[in-house]
């Protein structure tokens, strides 16, 4: 159990995560349409497809890798969501840069240094009811793990529970902020994408 | 609210053939995925590169307003969303003559953060970028929150101040000085009668009864401040002249410019008809009209509806509104 | 179709107000019931004087077009409504540079007879007058009984050609004969969506279907010539591409300038989709597109639908086309 | 019963035509909504109220007295009746011009030469179903007339008998082309309205 992360297991990973979200798409479009404009669906598929194209030929160094696959979400669409990846991706990117390979304890502070961009690019604040909470929460989660496996289920159960934790409360930020009564009992569509996301990484 | 369109998936693309075949003199296609329309005769050498971008389904803006005078480039996302940091990083490089780019463009959500991060892309390749956002919306957000106001109509007398500023080859921090204060100097406020439809969604932005308007609604549909039966052209006039006002006063003699705007549907004649109380109220109140605009400016394809804006100037904006510029809806 | 107003008999009057109120640079009321407006800086000594006129409801026609280059008076009835002879005749009077004076205008029973009746008294007030009717409109008769064919955005060209033939100083027969030219070179065809509302009336012009579009419809509700389901964008641009070079065709290598027409509430977006086939099909026909027009030009109020126009040139009205010339709602 | 026409006997016309175009405007305007665009009454009304305007100072010169009427008629509204209307009135105006008084037995002639003139302004053909059809069965009626009392009853025979054998045909001019069709069995908006002049100056 003395595996790292590298540019291969990402590419293995993205083999895994595209076709899921690719068949989870309706459901995070209907999720968006109630709160938002519906398009989170399509921006994961786009940015999926981008991802298959660049799978197979990640360069060896992880920050270049991450940064190819940051550039993913960057094409084609225009959504906040996809940027926002693209963000807290480009600025793990930089923190690996030169690098081949980067322990998997290191993941717990690749996500707060995410986190903390994000914020930053989006102007949205922890508690704001966004994907962001769930980052945080997954973050605080995987602290000193080492398993990838065992991180990716305490992700999980980090994102479920703050999903549930968010569900009543209202969203403040982004197209759903002007519909903050609405939101009151739905989840936050960024957060499910999210927890998508960690399904397809399974 | 029936449209004519092929494929509501290609919608913006074939706008954008055509309006670039149409006007070639102005308008050129560029970037990867033709969603980056540049200026026929740029980048200017030596100019400051004015670049501003949206989601479509506004026409004139964003990309009406390429021209001599006016803006450089602009990368345009489909009706009503962002377009993509690569298609605003392709603008930016377009319309960069190597004298820095300056961003103006409307407070969005998404639209800030794909210009943002676009930006410091450009950063990167040594090009110099600055960003004035429009918060002109007055029904937006309370004046205490003036930050989180939307930028509307207000946006063309930014492109318009910002392109005359950048004609005269100041540097990057001085049209973005005229910019953010011509930004700075308009207020809006609009009203909806009726939504239009987002081609690729198929159904109408919003639903309002046969005899409604909604005061303060934004270009999207956003909520305005309130909905109720339809009131006559005077009292909207008031009602928006009373609105603007009360933000932000007019100083006694001051020239102001005021745009009066249809949101799409709305004709010309129902303008003229809310324009005479305008410019009455504005007289009243003691400023001076300079360079009356009525028309579509700024609109939401086939909305009905219209809005007013107030761009409040002094002598140094003065001139640069009126300074000749020409692009294929408008010229000065 | 909300429309945005106060007493409804008082439209036109309020429109005119405001239209002359925001752009005096322009144009200026005359006559006893403010029903006349003329060109600001005019009439123009020694120049034959240009009118126009008809019912309101179609800005910028009549009265827009009038500035340098362009017209020099009309007379407006109310929405959808003639003048009366005693504003035709002022119109013309206004007009009057002692040189005579060409009407240009639409074939309406009732404005022919106005115009006529008008141009009697002018007779005998010893100015000399002329008349050139529009007849573009394909769809309403078939070519045995062009002379009965309604007048539509083709007066935009008759307009734009006779006042560059005016300003050169030609005389009326020569202006006439110019004039008389560009209307025989223009066949049109429009399309309507959705009906507008006679202020004074207060119902739509027509019913129609949530799903169905009217080939061939005229600009006041007239009936056209098939009625059914909405059609994609290409094939409304293809059938009206086909009427009108069936109607007319063009001669190989020869000068056109199409122009897409919005009637009012379709939106430019639209327009430029259309525009995409419009311009393939004419270069397929052979056609040297000239000075393409897109863009609310006559309009219907809030009409949803477009029209297409084909204005057949040569090496003497080419030019008259492009020369220059200036109004509130088009500059060239 | 050797009365002649005067602008007295005009002005003393207009005393009882005013009052009652106005009191059927609103018939007027049904018919013409009914193939037209309803306007007919308005139109009436209108040229009633310019009428009374300037009846009480008619000059005494027939021609020029006949003028002020047509002009009552082209003033303020645009409508085809009212032009034709002034076309007529102003055809006899030209006739009578220098004359102070004029014999009933000459407006049978009058009538022919408005026609004329009627039909050259507005293009159309007697047989076409508009107020033509009923000012020439009018002229045909009043041949050697010369009582107007009499001369009245005449003109409103013959019109009734013009409008009855026209109702089942079509409308061949003006707006009411446009529904041709629909205009078979209604009577044409501009007869009646010529029949309530006839009826008004009774
Ligand atoms: N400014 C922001 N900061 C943080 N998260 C945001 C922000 N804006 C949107 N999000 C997240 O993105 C999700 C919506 O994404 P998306 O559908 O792409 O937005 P849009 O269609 O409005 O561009 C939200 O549910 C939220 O989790
Ligand atoms: N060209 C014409 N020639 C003769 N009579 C006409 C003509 N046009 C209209 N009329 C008559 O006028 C009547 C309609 O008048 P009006 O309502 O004033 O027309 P509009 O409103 O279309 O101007 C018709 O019923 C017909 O009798
Ligand atoms: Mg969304
Ligand atoms: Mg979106
Ligand atoms: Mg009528
Ligand atoms: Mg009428």
């Amino acid at each position: 159990m003395t595996t790292q992360l590298t540019a291969e297991t990402l590419s293995r990973a993205i083999g895994r995560l595209a076709p899921h979200l690719e068949s989870v798409a309706a459901e995070l479009n209907q999720a968006d349409a109630r709160i938002g404009d519906g398009d989170l669906g399509i921006t994961m598929t786009k940015g999926a497809r981008e991802l298959r194209a660049v799978a197979g030929e990640l360069p060896d160094d992880l920050g270049a890798a991450l940064m190819t696959c940051a550039r993913a979400f960057t094409k084609g669409g225009g959504s906040s969501y996809g940027t926002l990846l693209a963000t807290g991706l480009m600025t793990a990117a930089k923190a690996c840069r030169g690098k081949s390979t980067v322990d998997w304890t290191a993941v717990s502070g690749l996500l707060d240094a995410a986190v903390v961009a994000m914020a930053d690019r989006g102007g949205a604040s922890l508690g704001d009811k966004t994907v962001l909470d769930t980052i945080d929460a997954t973050a605080r989660a995987l602290v000193d793990l080492d398993d990838p496996a065992a991180m990716t289920e305490a992700a999980l159960a980090a994102t479920e529970d703050t999903l549930d934790r968010f569900r009543d409360r209202p969203n403040r930020v982004g197209r759903a902020r002007m519909f903050a009564e609405k939101s009151i009992g739905l989840h936050d569509p960024g957060m499910l994408a999210f927890r998508e996301i960690l399904c397809g990484l399974r | 609210m029936k449209k004519i369109l092929n494929d509501p998936y290609r919608y913006v693309d074939e706008m954008l053939a055509g309006l670039t075949a149409a006007h070639p003199q102005y308008y050129v296609l560029v970037g990867d995925d033709r969603r980056v329309v540049a200026r026929a005769d740029g980048p200017v050498d030596g100019k400051v590169g004015l670049v501003s971008g949206g989601g479509s389904g506004h026409l004139p803006i964003f990309t009406g307003y390429i021209g001599p005078g006016l803006l450089d480039a602009c990368a345009i996302g489909d009706v009503f969303a962002s377009p993509s940091v690569d298609q605003v990083a392709d603008a930016m490089r377009a319309a960069d003559g190597g004298a820095g780019v300056l961003s103006v463009y409307g407070n969005y959500g998404g639209d800030v953060m794909n210009f943002d991060m676009a930006a410091e892309m450009l950063e990167f390749e040594d090009i110099d970028t600055a960003t004035v956002l429009l918060r002109d919306d007055v029904a937006s957000a309370a004046p205490e929150e003036a930050e989180r106001r939307r930028g509307v109509a207000g946006m063309v007398y930014a492109f318009k101040i910002a392109g005359a500023a950048a004609d005269t080859r100041a540097d990057l921090a001085e049209v973005t000085r005229l910019a953010q204060k011509a930004a700075d100097a308009c207020r809006s406020v609009g009203a909806a009668l009726t939504p239009c439809v987002v081609p690729q969604a198929g159904v109408p932005t919003f639903e309002i009864g046969d005899d409604e308007m909604e005061m303060g609604m934004g270009i999207h549909g956003e909520p305005g401040m309130w909905r109720g039966a339809l009131r006559t052209a005077d009292e909207i006039a008031n009602e928006m002249v009373d609105r603007l006002l009360d933000d932000k006063p007019v100083e006694a003699g001051a020239p102001v410019s005021p745009l009066v705007n249809s949101l799409g549907a709305t004709p010309p004649e129902e303008l003229y008809i809310l324009y005479r109380v305008v410019a009455n109220r504005l007289e009243e109140a003691g400023a001076e009209i300079v360079m009356p605009l009525v028309g579509r400016y700024a609109t939401s394809m086939e909305m009905t509806g219209v809005s007013l804006t107030f761009c409040h100037l002094d002598e140094e904006l003065a001139p640069l509104l009126q300074a000749p510029a020409a692009c294929a809806f408008w010229r000065v």
